[in-house]
């Protein structure tokens, strides 16, 4: 099949980790908004930004993902009280831990959307494609250091 | 505990009685504080008025000198002297480019380890309250004392750290330990203001003039000071305040050391007393009188 | 009064007010308790909370002109009772620190700017005050010769003013100071 | 071995516009383990629906995948059409082809691409779902509301009158909370006595509540529909059943000048036998131990167990611990002041004419210590200038709280109207920051009181007060016209802020519910649900929850009780079954899950031997209480704990479902 993503840095996949209720449904709304966006994202839905384990995106990376997002819903707005703050501590975290692993941390991108939110959506997806898409082509993202 | 003395201008010059009855005072209480190597000025209120690295770095000198000869502890008894070292030590302490700056041009090191007190601050901590009882033998009883607290001794609080700012009582304590009574009253924080002294006499008389007016109505004899820009403006003012609003006043004003001295059976002539412009023969016969 | 905002005046003033004050203008909320408080709040002609508007506001002039940044007595009543923690006291530092840089004479405060500089300037020469210099030489400068003058024989008599001055021995210290700092 | 069936739908040209459908089903025909691939025009409509049963049916699948809308649209849809063909609904998955793909992006070929990859994560989801069941709680239909104030009443009322069973419990010994303690009540001034009085008797007579007064909640322990209360109910030393409230008792008892009143803020005294206030519900009396002469004393006095006909003082009761069951809780725990002696320069508790607002109520209350005539501490004068100073302690980070006490700009020109009202001639001054007055009439309420009753509005704070001789001197500010402003008066009344009802930190840790810094409760979601807690179960009212008036108080009490009567109107309380589960082979019973759980949902669980000893300590999940958020599974460092439906392998095999 032709315009296969994710092999090379011109066409990049990325992978996203997004919470059900805010930025999922915030994706959404681009779409019943026909906004247009780059298509090389790949949304892995989990209820909440708090569910999404670090090693979640060592994983993708590992699987040739060249970017991962991660969103979820604005602090204080967590439709789970608190969430969206243990992922926000976590993730502190985990970014040293990435660098550790070689990972460059540009590939990494942590983002708040609300259910209301369709542009930010939009926005993010896009300004986070052409930054992985501008980013040197690494076969491996774990020896970019 | 080695303790510095930071005399400062006054001390040596207006305010003599202030040094004169401190250092006597200290001798009762077997205190030893030594006089701070080649001291200069802290800058007063002119400094931070109008240049704050100056207001920070004079009195950043003392400090320095106290520490690099082994203090811990400065007394500071001129109040106004004690607010610009604690800001200075405050800034310092807190600022480390400005630290560097500063310690640059002095060409000595400082790590603001220094503990800065104010003669009350002094009195009640590193003397202590049993102390300065079991030296009392002439107890001041029937005295009707105000203390005068005014603005440097406890703000800014964040700062100054000592006493509360709104209703202190620290003076009232020693008073009370004197066996004087301590006078109630409503203006006991509210400025002088010292710093416009020479430059605004007439404003500075109708604040120095509501405090006095103020004290004498809740029936003092005397007033305690612990500052001698305030001593300057309630007994050096005096005669003047009570010509411009042509109601008598009287009441002399004296330091807080000069009281203790009294009330540890010094005589007024060795505590300088009659060094103040305000005559206080008259209350002064009835202490002595009592304790015949 | 009517005031025109320039927008990049307004910036300009502000941060170098702030900058100096290490505060913020817009933690003010115009409570009013600072001027509630002050003790000579009757003389100036803006109240403090009325200056920190204006500086917030940009207006140079008129707040480095004031009466009030003179007649303040730094008794620090009002940064004491600030329930927002401004720095008003600290704020009155800082706009007579600019003027004086600028060299703004104010037309009816003389005496006292003069009195600061001449203390400073007693300082400088000897790194202690001594009294009896400064007061004349604050009396020169002021022209005002005679005020206060029926006190000093009394202090005099009484021993306080003294008719020589101690001098910090090691004074290129003192000099070294001024030298960096003024 | 997993046979899943796929269903690519169009849409009609939605998604077949962008997408290559054909093509798609083509592929994921190929994806191993689906057995079958079929597309179709729009899935959600009844043929559509009838495809999928009938293949799951015929082709005996395991697993559902639809590349369709988004799931938000008609996953329960599909998830209803599987179960009637006996298909788990969890066992349904849905890849979001039409928002996340035809309407974004434009290139046929690349949509049917990624369209492909979304396709093909979700068949390895399906192949690792596991069947869920819902969780169905029983329900126990009683009630606990915990406060007796104007909030917790209504609930209760309001709970009471559904039918339902509810068992108040107030720690005073009479309901009624601050309100009963008001005068008239802004904006409409009606008396607070007149209209609570009857609502206080409605409470105690109502045949559906149990009332404890004096009494506090010891513990909390259960889910939603199943909670234990343990109730502390503190002896009063008199046998309430046979009281008869003559109040011969308290007339009898020498201990009349030693105690303040609490109900009237130190402006009088009371008894040691007392009930806070005449129209006390229930009109019982209640010993203070530690001022009676007869406990002080060992048995000195018993002047009102003289007095009292029907001899219902008891002396030996002793404090008793009540166990209740019930299935929903509100906290309606109310407010206190601050100490107003915080502001040194206003001299509160040094000069006895600076008063707070509440005691300004009191002085205003026919029932007061004044009998309704406004006299000041100091010496019984009545005063004939007042100053008002708003904002004390609110607003103020420095000293109090930054928030807004949202009541005192109201009760403030309430108190100044109703003073130019009793004393004629008289004058207040009202020193302000901001008026705020939003609520309906509240804003022609502060204007009348300017306008029509002479009160004078200074815009600034008071710095300082000083007492000259019998006067107070009150130094402020007035920033409009931009002067130092001094004022003598007579009196001067602080409005004092507003902060939670002190301990109210420990009950939100008895009953499992979050807090603000300051220590008002939180609402599960500020608009949203703002009669929720964040525990399943528990309920908020009131003044509890943050400053606000009595209008709005009645309106979250009321709030609680329809959520509370929603909740029991079903049979058993229903969850999805999405939660976590815990393994308790492997856990190791660190209990870092729990930390991050901010519904206590984990609780701990010992597993024992056959002898009864425990092996271990692990983790439990209790379905009532737990969400589904997940955060607990990443806290735990052994994978001992997963979420259902967002299970572990599952999310690795979407991943994994990418690699190149
Ligand atoms: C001076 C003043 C004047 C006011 N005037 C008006 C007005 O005119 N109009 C108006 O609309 N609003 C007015 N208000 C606001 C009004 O008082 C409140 O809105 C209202 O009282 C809030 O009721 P509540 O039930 O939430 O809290 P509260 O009245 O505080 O009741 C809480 C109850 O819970 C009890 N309790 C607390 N903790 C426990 C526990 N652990 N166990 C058992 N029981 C407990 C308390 O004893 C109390 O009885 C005024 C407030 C003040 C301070
Ligand atoms: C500019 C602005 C900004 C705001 N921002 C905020 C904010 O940030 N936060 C906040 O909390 N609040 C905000 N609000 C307030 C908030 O909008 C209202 O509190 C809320 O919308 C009120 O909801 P409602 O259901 O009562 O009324 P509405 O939203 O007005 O809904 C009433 C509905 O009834 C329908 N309707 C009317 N008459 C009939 C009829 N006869 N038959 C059938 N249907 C009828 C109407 O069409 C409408 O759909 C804002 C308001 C404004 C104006
Ligand atoms: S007291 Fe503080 S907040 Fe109030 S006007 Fe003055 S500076 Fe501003
Ligand atoms: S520090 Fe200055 S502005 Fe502040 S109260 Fe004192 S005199 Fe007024
Ligand atoms: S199931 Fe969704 S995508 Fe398919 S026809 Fe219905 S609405 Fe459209
Ligand atoms: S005397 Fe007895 S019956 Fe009467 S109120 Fe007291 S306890 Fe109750
Ligand atoms: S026993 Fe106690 S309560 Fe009863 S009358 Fe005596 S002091 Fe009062
Ligand atoms: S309601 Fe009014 S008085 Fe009360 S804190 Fe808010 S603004 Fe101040
Ligand atoms: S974190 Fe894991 S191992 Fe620890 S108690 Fe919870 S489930 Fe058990
Ligand atoms: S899933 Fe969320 S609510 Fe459930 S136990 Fe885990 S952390 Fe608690």
């Amino acid at each position: 099949m032709a315009g296969k993503t994710g092999e090379n840095v011109k066409d990049p996949r990325i992978i996203a980790f997004v919470c059900n209720w805010c930025t999922y449904s915030g994706a959404d709304l681009a779409g019943t908004s026909r906004m247009k966006y780059a298509d090389n994202i790949r949304v892995i839905k989990l209820p909440c930004s708090g569910r999404i384990d670090p090693l979640f995106i060592v994983e993708a990376f590992k699987k040739g993902a060249k970017g991962v997002l991660v969103s979820g819903c604005h602090p204080g707005d967590c439709h789970y009280t608190s969430g969206n703050y243990h992922s926000r501590r976590k993730y502190a975290a985990f970014r040293d831990l990435l660098n550790y692993l070689g990972v460059d941390l540009n590939r990494v991108e942590f983002s708040w959307i609300s259910a209301s939110e369709g542009n930010k959506w939009v926005s993010v997806v896009s300004e986070f494609t052409e930054k992985i898409k501008s980013l040197p082509d690494v076969h491996d993202i774990f020896s970019s250091r | 505990m080695k303790l510095a003395y930071y005399p400062g201008c006054s001390l040596k010059g207006t305010s003599f009685e202030y040094e004169v009855s401190l250092l006597k005072v200290l001798e009762v209480l077997n205190i030893e504080i030594k006089e701070i190597p080649d001291w200069n000025c802290c800058g007063a209120s002119a400094a931070h008025s109008i240049n704050h690295n100056l207001s920070v770095a004079l009195p950043a000198r003392n400090l320095a000198i106290a520490e690099n000869n082994g203090f811990e502890n400065v007394l500071a008894p001129c109040a106004a002297c004690s607010s610009r070292l604690k800001t200075a030590n405050y800034e310092l302490g807190s600022d480390d480019v400005l630290r560097k700056k500063i310690t640059d041009s002095l060409d000595m090191p400082y790590n603001a380890s220094l503990g800065v007190s104010n003669m009350l601050e002094f009195l009640l901590n590193a003397v202590g309250k049993e102390n300065i009882k079991s030296h009392i033998k002439r107890p001041l009883n029937g005295i009707k004392v105000a203390s005068y607290y005014g603005c440097l001794l406890v703000r800014p609080p964040k700062i100054m750290k000592f006493d509360d700012p709104e209703n202190p009582v620290s003076m009232d304590e020693l008073v009370s330990l004197t066996g004087a009574t301590a006078v109630d009253y409503p203006y006991k924080t509210d400025c002088c203001g010292a710093i416009n002294s020479l430059s605004k006499p007439d404003v500075v008389m109708a604040l120095t003039g509501k405090v006095l007016y103020n004290i004498k109505e809740h029936g003092a004899d005397l007033v305690v000071v612990a500052c001698p820009l305030c001593h300057s403006n309630l007994d050096v003012r005096q005669r003047e305040i009570e010509r411009k609003y042509s109601e008598r006043i009287g009441l002399p004003v004296i330091f807080i050391t000069e009281l203790l001295g009294l009330s540890f059976g010094l005589s007024p002539e060795e505590l300088a007393i009659d060094g103040h412009m305000v005559n206080a023969d008259k209350i002064l016969q009835k202490i002595l009188a009592a304790s015949r | 009064m009517k005031t025109i905002i320039n927008e990049q005046d307004r910036r300009n003033f502000v941060s170098q007010v702030e900058t100096m004050l290490h505060d913020k203008l817009a933690k003010c909320y115009q409570c009013g308790k600072c001027s509630a408080g002050c003790p000579v709040n009757f003389e100036m002609d803006y109240t403090p909370n009325q200056i920190i508007k204006m500086t917030e506001l940009g207006m140079q002039d008129p707040v480095l002109n004031s009466k009030t940044i003179w007649l303040c007595v730094s008794c620090n009543t009002c940064s004491t009772r600030c329930p927002k923690g401004f720095e008003v006291a600290g704020i009155m530092d800082v706009l007579r620190e600019i003027a004086t840089r600028k060299g703004i004479e104010s037309k009816t405060e003389k005496e006292i700017q003069v009195f600061h500089k001449v203390f400073l300037d007693n300082v400088k020469s000897n790194g202690r005050i001594f009294e009896l210099e400064l007061v004349g030489k604050y009396r020169l400068k002021t022209k005002r010769l005679f005020r206060d003058m029926f006190l000093a024989p009394k202090m005099i008599e009484k021993g306080k003013l003294r008719m020589s001055g101690d001098k910090v021995s090691a004074i290129n210290s003192i000099a070294k100071i001024f030298r960096d700092f003024e | 071995m997993s046979r899943i069936g796929v269903f690519v739908c169009w849409c009609g040209s939605n998604i077949a516009g962008t997408v290559d459908v054909k093509k798609l089903t083509e592929e994921a025909a190929k994806i191993p383990g689906v057995v079958e691939a079929v597309d179709y025009k729009y899935m959600c409509s009844d043929p559509g629906q009838n495809s999928l049963r009938n293949m799951i049916r015929e082709k005996n699948l395991t697993g559902v995948v639809l590349a369709a809308c988004s799931p938000h649209m008609h996953e329960n849809t599909f998830r209803k059409a599987a179960v009637k063909e006996g298909l788990n609904p969890y066992f349904v998955e849905i890849a979001n082809i039409r928002e996340q793909v035809s309407w974004v992006h434009e290139d046929k070929e690349r949509a049917t691409y990624k369209a492909m990859d979304l396709l093909k994560m979700m068949v390895e989801k399906v192949k690792r779902d596991r069947a869920i069941e819902d969780v169905r709680v029983p329900l126990t239909k009683r009630a606990l509301v915990i406060g007796g104030g104007i909030s917790g009443m209504q609930a209760a009322l309001d709970i009471a009158s559904g039918g339902v069973e509810v068992i108040l419990v107030e720690k005073e010994p009479s309901i009624g909370g601050r309100m009963i303690q008001l005068d008239e009540t802004f904006p409409t001034l009606d008396c607070s006595s007149c209209i609570m009085t009857p609502k206080m008797v409605e409470v105690s007579q109502h045949p559906n509540i149990k009332l404890y007064t004096y009494s506090e909640v010891e513990n909390v322990s259960g889910y939603i529909g199943n909670f234990n209360v343990k109730i502390k109910k503190m002896t009063k030393s008199v046998v309430e059943k046979d009281c008869t409230g003559c109040g011969d008792c308290w007339n009898a008892c020498p201990m009349h000048k030693n105690v303040k009143s609490e109900f009237n803020i130190n402006l009088s005294e009371r008894t040691a036998i007392y009930v806070p206030f005449p129209q006390a519900v229930p009109l019982v009396p209640v010993i203070d131990r530690a001022a009676c002469l007869h406990f002080k004393k060992g048995g000195k006095c018993v002047k009102c167990y003289e007095v009292c006909g029907p001899k219902c003082i008891d002396f030996t009761i002793q404090d008793e611990i009540i166990e209740e069951k019930v299935g929903a809780i509100v906290a309606a725990t109310g407010f206190d002041l601050m100490d107003n002696s915080l502001y040194g320069e206003y001299g509160y508790g040094k000069y006895k004419d600076v008063i707070s607002g509440l005691q300004f109520e009191r002085l205003l209350s026919a029932s007061g210590p004044t009998e309704g005539v406004i006299k000041r501490p100091s010496d019984g004068k009545t005063p004939q200038t007042i100053v008002f100073i708003q904002c004390v302690g609110s607003r103020d980070p420095e000293k109090g709280v930054p928030y807004c006490s949202k009541v005192c700009c109201m009760y403030t020109a309430k108190h100044a109207k109703l003073f130019s009202h009793k004393v004629h001639g008289s004058q207040s001054y009202v020193f302000y920051i901001d008026i705020r007055a939003t609520g309906k009439g509240y804003e022609e309420f502060i204007r009348d009181t300017i306008e029509k009753d002479g009160v004078v509005y200074l815009r600034g704070r008071v710095s300082k007060i000083y007492q000259d001789r019998d006067k107070l001197i009150i130094r402020g500010a007035d920033t409009l016209s931009g002067n130092q402003v001094e004022i003598a008066a007579d009196m001067v009344v602080l409005a004092t802020g507003v902060i939670p009802k002190k301990g109210s930190d420990k009950i939100a840790q008895m009953l499992g519910i979050s807090y603000d810094k300051y220590g008002f409760f939180t609402e599960s979601h500020p608009k949203l649900r703002p009669a929720e807690s964040s525990t399943a179960g528990i309920y908020l009212a009131g003044m509890a929850q943050g400053p606000r008036d009595i209008p709005e108080s009645v309106v979250s009490g009321s709030a609680a009780a329809s959520k509370i009567l929603g909740l029991f109107s079903k049979s058993e309380y229903e969850v999805e079954g999405t939660i976590a589960g815990v393994n308790k082979t492997t856990c190791v019973g660190c209990f870092y899950c729990q930390r991050v759980c901010a519904y206590s949902a984990i609780s701990k669980e010992e597993i024992k031997d056959r002898n009864g000893n425990v092996i271990k300590v692990v983790a439990n999940v209790n379905p009532g209480l737990c969400t589904g958020c997940g955060a607990c599974v990443n806290a735990c460092f052994s994978k001992s704990i997963d979420v259902k439906g967002y299970m572990d392998d599952q999310i690795y095999a979407e991943i994994r479902s990418l690699a190149i």
